[in-house]
């Protein structure tokens, strides 16, 4: 089983514009911004832009290898397919727990859309002062790594600022083995030994 | 899928882009790649700013206030009215008493008109523009 | 867009297993005020429920879900949403006890209803006994209301001795989380480039 | 006896955090057990237990069963929780409905600003002409107050102090009022047990008085009184059951029950407890002063004391009732009193777990003071085992609070405030006991203790 | 643009963004009053670009913004201390030998009255004015002199003052103080906010000037214009957008043709505003929606966007570039041009022109510096940098090379003033406006697009922690921001960005409009307003 690609943003690029928002937005949305426009459909990122004094970038899933908010379903709704951590909507109750169990915020429950318009619960109503009202459907939302999109992530391809990657398993795999290597040459070089070496 | 080259309507930098048109609507935005000032990327107004353009709150007819209501009238009735009301300032307070905004969000062709109607044709230097906001 | 219910949560680190929680519950959900054990004329019937086996120490509550299962199973629309809370209206619960298989958290319970320090008596559902028909108690269905309309918030987060349980508020703790987790990247980019 | 029923326990050993003698013993996280010999029986733990018994819990035994094991009344409704006291109230019904017993009762000061709240009354509520009145239709036939022998107890404690201070006895002395505390002593520092005050607690003088001068006034055969206490206290039924409390030739005190199930037995009898009117309690042994009240707050006996002490030894009246410097909450206070040429100093420790070290300082000798009140309990009687137990820790707090200043409020409005000034005091030392520390006080007002320590 | 003619001759950006791309460890950036990567963000990605090449990178803003906190220094100074803080760094060049003597000599003129008045602002003099530490304003000015090459950028952060021309004329002394002028990498370069604001002016959309900067008030500039045009022309400078305002109310202006604009949102004291187009005779306004403005007008006529009509846009670096028309115009909108043609033809006025490009030929036989640029030629380069005298001319893409627009460079002796309106107790704070990434101007465009209205779909202002720790503000509360003006809800992001003592707001929202609030003190020469200080008072609203 080969482990999960992700999208990591470079926080000493990024300049917080948050394009990478819209553009996760409207690659999901299955139709021009336009319509999306047109149809009030909510704006909804899978992804969203810290932005403080302290650092600007956008946070999105890890797909963690042992992802917290699957164990933490209650009801199976979030599942792994080809290396890429998904929520299966149908399943989704918004309990929340995913929300609780993420440690990044990456998890969010938003309103579920078909075709761009909102859906309604069969059961549940909202009581206010005006009387009841049948609530919408909430899904846990989350970065599907664009799945099935031809150009790949939407916000790796408009960052402005190159300031997303697509960290895949081989990118990772090079880096920790040249990581490893700088390390042990430094151990050399520096004459380094470990404890209890010169008994 | 038609695609047009066209510069950013937005902030003064500049940027080109292609606009990608399908059956008369705007779908999507491709940088321009090749010398240009944005050579290959875009901010978020260049990527996913044209969809005002279809809004449905667009203005589509000229208005008049009749009776202190705005309503729907043709363009001749608008044009004309406009032109009357230029005249018979111009002759009870003459032309100085006519001012123009011109706008730094149309084009250069446009711009020139708007002074050169209000300079040639009523005869005032009252024409200004908001670039110092 | 109006935001994602709140819900309380324990820690399992912290929780004591004391029970705190269960009795403040009960002692703000009480129609008739009390302070003392002594006044307490009622069983306490709390909203939430002490887990405690080999594994894990905690009590546990409803997460008002957004699709609320519960709401959507209910016959008699008895479950609905109000201000963020998913609760229900008792008057309207038939004790059919859906609600209770819906939930995935096992935080709806049915319990005997109890109106002024009473037991409310069915309107005329008998049972046969030996000495012939007698009126029976009514039940309904309870879960956490995340104490509506009480002064401080939820009693069992205002009373754990041990801090072991919050308020979340998923749109908040997101943002948390969010910051956190740039700041950590932040901090490993620099030592790797430093 | 306190216990804990190993069905509600969860572990959490809440209790053992309030326990000032550490006999709370078991795993965290598994049903706890009290060591007898250990504990002290002051109640704490009982006040703090949150694990409660569940209806919707059914692997433990019946409600009627865990009554009957608690020996509590049927008709109680409360909710049960794991940690409890042994209870009495059955023995007091059972006497009350006895023809041939003459049913004496004594209530503590802490009592009436506590009892109130178990009929929805607010926290702190001061109600002892009511709770007078409840106890007469419950059919006591005599209302006496142990109010009356703490205005006594400062009678004799006060001038045993003097002599030991003016005579050289050992010093520093310390209060005996306290059964949780005399029993700490007696198993941890027994070599300090000459420092106690002689004189018995108020409950136990009130013992031995109602089958003594009590049958006396009354008329009857000491043997048909049967006496009856009603303490803050869970420590106090052991008190009254230790052997040597026989002064008046019969057991002085024959059963004691807690506040709590005082306000069972006025549930049980159908009493509206709220909408009772106001009565006395009886004379001559139910008349007190603010002084003998204040036994319910820490620093009370200390404060009733120095009121008495300074008019003794200087003659003349004290300048302000009213000593703010030995109130207050849990914890250590130390103050110094002139009282003519005497600088007198002195000490209050409110909470047993506090004593500890002021008992190595008296041990090593370095401890600076003469009298020493010490209460168990966190700010005194009024925070007993055996008071109403709040449901929420943040009321147990309020509850303390104003049933002190419930207390100090009573203290205020009495006509008298001094023990000395007590005319039943007064007269029960000119009809019947002499003088303080006299030969008839020396017989039924004072004690000796007993050592009980542990083998190793 | 008033303060850059004085000392150069030109008031356009003397440089070319594309020049940041070549900028390395020799070249320094200087970006005061800018907030360059949400205002100008491809600028701004350049700029860091450079700085990650080796470029150095001084920013000077009251606001930590993104580009500050990439900056090598960071000047923090107080909102309108601009002229005190680069007097103070000219100070240090000065003082330290820095100074491009050569340059001096030979291209400027009046340097003696400049260095007088500089040589009165030391770091540690001003710091109470800049609140900037000396030692910061030295470091800044040793970077920027001992670079090879020093670009300075700014925007409003510079002009919205009342002592706007004041600032530029500083930014301008600073850049011939250190021979950065004429060159590439180097120069004065005010970022444009908006698409064709570069445009209008060339085209003398402006009260004082022809098409190309020519003077009304020259005899023969006019009688070029007259003969060129057929009519007799005004010799009087017109009304600049406030004095209209000021006319309308004492009764002068009558008649109002606001085309493309949104004074009810964009101008400052929007109360006032509402107050003069209620007040107007009669008020035409041309634009895409019905804006607030346009809900006054006695006659709203629908023009159309850009992507429905053909033309030519110039940009912040003079670059004139092609508008096509991609989509037909919506409804009976007509292409703006179209409009104004139709109207000259109404009042009587020959205009036959059946395209743009027609009129864009007749603005190459009046306007000089677009005399050489041809629709075929635009096509063909992408663009071209004006001045382009002439066919062959490849265009200018610097300015000032060898010599000044204006001859000899002029220095300005400056002196600082404070900005208008302070903090006092009953307005405690100072608010400065600006700009987000994902809107534009008034918002008439960018709220009404999905995308970036979705990102940022209400105001949320800045406000520090220090301030709202003591106003009992938590972030993400309403607040209400006071003015002498007016108020505004809003909700409140509580961050560092901000420094004690000073709140942000955009003018981008309806709901919470900036300009309700802002003060319309003009600087007496530009007459810019002070969008950038007044004075303010914040409280927390209960939901």
């Amino acid at each position: 089983m080969t482990a999960s690609t992700f999208v990591l943003a470079d926080p000493t690029k990024c300049i917080g514009c948050q394009s990478c928002e819209i553009a996760c937005a409207v690659a999901h949305l299955g139709t021009s911004i336009t319509t999306a426009g047109e149809m009030e459909a909510p704006f909804q990122p899978r992804l969203r832009v810290v932005r403080t004094s302290q650092v600007t970038m956008p946070i999105q899933c890890r797909h963690c290898e042992d992802a917290p908010c699957a164990n933490a379903c209650p009801v199976g709704a979030i599942v792994r397919q080809d290396g890429v951590v998904l929520v299966k909507e149908e399943k989704c109750i918004g309990c929340k727990t995913c929300v609780l169990a993420c440690p990044f915020g990456a998890m969010d429950v938003v309103p579920a859309l078909d075709k761009g318009q909102r859906v309604r619960q069969p059961g549940l109503k909202v009581q206010t002062d005006e009387g009841a009202a049948p609530k919408e459907r909430y899904v846990a939302h989350k970065c599907d790594l664009c799945i099935g999109r031809p150009g790949g992530p939407a916000c790796v391809e408009v960052c402005l600022a190159r300031a997303l990657v697509l960290v895949k398993r081989g990118t990772m795999a090079r880096s920790v083995k040249s990581r490893r290597t700088a390390s042990a040459m430094q151990i050399a070089r520096s004459g380094v030994q470990p404890a209890g070496a010169n008994r | 899928m038609k695609q047009v080259l066209t510069t950013c309507p937005y902030c003064g930098t500049g940027c080109t882009f292609y606009l990608n048109v399908e059956d008369d609507r705007i779908v999507s935005v491709t940088p321009n790649d090749a010398n240009s000032v944005n050579q290959g990327i875009l901010c978020l107004k260049g990527h996913f700013g044209f969809d005002f353009v279809d809004n449905k709150t667009r203005l589509t007819n000229p208005l008049i206030r009749k009776n202190g209501e705005l309503v729907e009238a043709s363009w001749d009735e608008a044009i004309d009215l406009v032109a009357s009301k230029m005249k018979e300032t111009i002759e009870q307070h003459g032309p100085d008493a006519l001012a123009a905004f011109s706008s730094a969000r149309c084009t250069n062709e446009e711009n020139y008109l708007m002074q050169k109607l209000m300079r040639a044709v009523v005869g005032t230097n009252n024409i200004d523009h908001c670039a110092r906001l | 867009m109006c935001a994602l219910n709140a819900f309380v949560v324990a820690d399992p680190n912290k929780c004591i297993g004391c029970k705190v929680c269960e009795v403040a519950c009960a002692v703000v959900h009480s129609d008739v005020p009390v302070k003392t054990v002594g006044q307490m004329t009622t069983p306490i019937i709390p909203r939430l429920y002490l887990v405690k086996t080999a594994e894990v120490t905690m009590p546990v509550q409803c997460r008002h879900c957004e699709d609320a299962p519960c709401a959507n199973a209910c016959p008699v629309g008895a479950i609905t949403q109000r201000d963020g809370i998913i609760y229900v209206d008792q008057e309207a619960c038939v004790g059919c006890k859906t609600c209770m298989l819906a939930c995935p958290f096992g935080a709806m319970e049915m319990v005997p209803y109890y109106r002024n320090g009473e037991r409310v008596k069915q309107l005329r559902l008998t049972e046969e006994t030996g000495e012939g028909p007698v009126l029976q108690d009514a039940f309904v269905a309870s879960k956490c209301d995340r104490c509506i309309g009480v002064e401080g918030g939820p009693a069992c987060v205002a009373n754990c001795p041990k801090e072991a349980l919050r308020v979340v508020r998923p749109d908040e703790l997101r943002r948390t989380r969010n910051l956190e987790a740039a700041l950590a990247v932040l901090e490993s980019v620099k030592n790797v480039i430093g | 006896m306190i216990y804990i029923d190993q069905e509600l326990c969860t572990g959490c050993r809440s209790c053992a955090d309030v326990c000032p003698v550490d006999a709370i013993v078991g795993e965290f996280g598994q049903p706890q057990s009290v060591d007898q010999e250990l504990c002290v029986m002051c109640g704490q733990c009982v006040q703090v237990c949150s694990s409660y018994a569940s209806i919707l819990d059914e692997g433990i035994a019946p409600r009627e069963q865990k009554l009957a094991e608690r020996a509590m009344l049927p008709s109680v409704k409360e909710p049960l929780f794991a940690a409890y006291n042994q209870g009495k109230a059955l023995k007091v019904k059972e006497a009350l409905a006895d023809p041939d017993k003459y049913v004496m009762v004594q209530v503590a000061p802490a009592v009436r600003v506590a009892i109130a709240e178990e009929f929805g009354m607010p926290l702190g509520s001061l109600a002892p002409g009511q709770m007078a009145a409840a106890l007469r239709r419950l059919g006591f036939d005599r209302i006496y107050s142990t109010d009356f022998t703490a205005d006594l107890t400062i009678m004799e404690e006060g001038h045993e102090l003097i002599e030991r201070v003016t005579k050289g006895g050992t010093l520093p002395m310390f209060t005996s009022c306290c059964p949780a505390w005399v029993k700490y002593l007696e198993q941890t520092y027994p070599e300090l047990l000459p420092h106690l005050s002689s004189c018995k607690s108020p409950q136990q003088m009130a013992g031995a008085l109602f089958k003594t001068y009590g049958a006396k006034v009354d008329k009857v055969d000491p043997a048909k009184v049967y006496s009856v206490s009603v303490m803050p206290c869970t420590c106090k039924d052991f008190e009254a059951n230790r052997p040597e409390m026989k002064a008046s030739g019969h057991q002085d005190v024959d059963v004691v029950i807690t506040t709590r199930e005082l306000a069972h037995l006025i549930k049980d009898a159908g009493i509206d407890f709220a909408s009772l009117t106001e009565e006395e309690y009886d004379r001559p042994l139910g008349l007190y002063t603010g002084a003998g009240t204040i036994f319910g707050a820490t620093g009370g006996v200390m404060e009733a004391a120095l009121r008495t002490a300074y008019e003794v030894i200087t003659k003349k009246p004290i300048p302000e009732l009213d000593l703010e410097y030995v109130r207050g909450g849990e914890g250590v206070r130390y103050a110094t009193v002139q009282v003519g040429d005497l600088e007198l100093k002195v000490c209050v420790v409110s909470g047993l777990k506090h004593v500890a070290p002021v008992l190595e300082q008296v041990k090593a000798g370095t401890a600076d003071f003469h009298f020493m009140e010490v209460m168990t309990c966190p700010v005194g009687c009024v925070s007993g085992g055996g008071q109403p137990k709040a449901l929420l820790p943040k009321d147990r707090i309020c509850a303390r609070t104003a049933r002190t200043a419930s207390t100090y409020k009573h203290d205020g409005e009495l006509r008298h405030r001094k023990s000395h000034e007590n005319p039943d005091i007064k007269k029960i030392y000119k009809e019947f006991l002499g003088k303080p520390l006299g030969e008839q006080s020396h017989h039924l007002l004072h004690t000796t203790y007993t050592p009980r320590r542990r083998d190793a | 643009m008033s303060g850059l003619g004085t000392a150069f001759g030109s008031g356009a950006m003397t440089n070319t963004i594309n020049e940041l791309q070549q900028m390395g460890p020799n070249d320094a950036i200087f970006a005061i009053g800018t907030n360059t990567t949400e205002c100008h963000p491809i600028i701004g990605i350049r700029m860091l670009e450079a700085h990650r090449r080796g470029a150095r990178l001084i920013v000077a803003d009251p606001r930590e913004t993104e580009l500050a906190k990439h900056a090598d220094v960071y000047l923090r100074h107080n909102p309108g201390s601009d002229v005190a803080l680069l007097n103070a760094m000219m100070y240090v060049i000065l003082t330290e030998g820095l100074a491009d003597e050569a340059f001096i000599k030979s291209r400027t003129e009046n340097f003696e009255a400049c260095r007088e008045t500089v040589l009165k602002y030391s770091p540690e003099r001003v710091e109470g004015i800049t609140g900037v530490p000396a030692e910061k304003v030295r470091q800044a000015a040793r970077l920027f002199a001992t670079a090879e090459n020093g670009a300075t950028y700014y925007t409003m952060g510079i002009t919205q003052h009342t002592s706007g021309v004041d600032n530029v004329l500083s930014v301008a002394n600073l850049a011939m103080l250190t021979g950065n002028l004429g060159k590439p990498r180097a120069g004065v370069n005010p970022l444009r906010g908006q698409n064709n604001v570069q445009g209008a002016c060339d085209m003398g959309a402006l009260p004082n000037v022809y098409p190309a900067y020519q003077p009304v008030t020259d005899p023969k500039v006019r009688e070029k214009f007259e003969k060129a045009w057929g009519r007799k022309l005004s010799d009087k400078v017109g009304m600049a957008i406030s004095d209209v305002l000021r006319g309308i109310e004492e009764g002068k202006v009558r008649f109002l043709y606001v085309f493309g604009e949104n004074p009810m949102r964009s101008d400052p004291d929007v109360n006032h505003v509402r107050h003069c187009l209620e007040k107007v005779e009669f008020l035409v306004v041309q634009d895409i929606f019905l804006t607030e403005s346009a809900a006054m007008a006695d006659v709203v006529l629908p023009g159309t966007t850009w992507a429905e009509k053909d033309g030519t846009f110039s940009n912040t670096e003079r670059r004139v570039q092609r508008v096509r028309q991609a989509v037909e115009p919506r409804g009976n909108a007509r292409p703006d041009w179209q409009i104004l043609r139709d109207l000259i033809r109404a009042m009587g006025y020959p205009a036959d022109y059946s395209s743009p490009e027609e009129i864009f030929n007749e603005i190459r036989t009046v306007a000089p510096s677009y005399a050489g640029m041809t629709y075929e030629r635009l096509e063909k380069l992408g663009g071209i940098h004006w001045p382009c005298p002439t066919e062959e001319h490849p265009g200018t893409p610097i300015l000032h090379v060898g010599k000044f627009s204006r001859g000899l460079g002029r220095f300005s002796a400056v002196d600082w003033r404070p900005p208008a309106e302070l903090p006092d107790d009953e307005y405690p704070l100072v608010l400065t406006t600006g700009r987000r990434t994902a809107h534009y101007h008034t918002g008439t465009m960018t709220r009404n697009c999905w995308g970036l209205d979705g990102v940022a779909p209400e105001e949320w202002v800045e406000i520090s922690p220090e301030d709202a720790a003591d106003l009992g503000i938590a972030h993400g509360d309403h607040v209400r921001l006071t003015t002498r003006r007016g108020s505004v809800v809003a909700r409140a992001e509580v961050t560092d960005r901000v420094p004690k003592g000073v709140t942000f707001i955009t003018f981008h929202y309806t709901e919470s409009a900036g300009n309700l609030l802002t003060n319309s003190a003009l600087d007496p020469v530009s007459k810019t307003p002070e969008y950038k200080v007044c004075a303010v008072r914040v409280e927390k609203v209960s939901a």
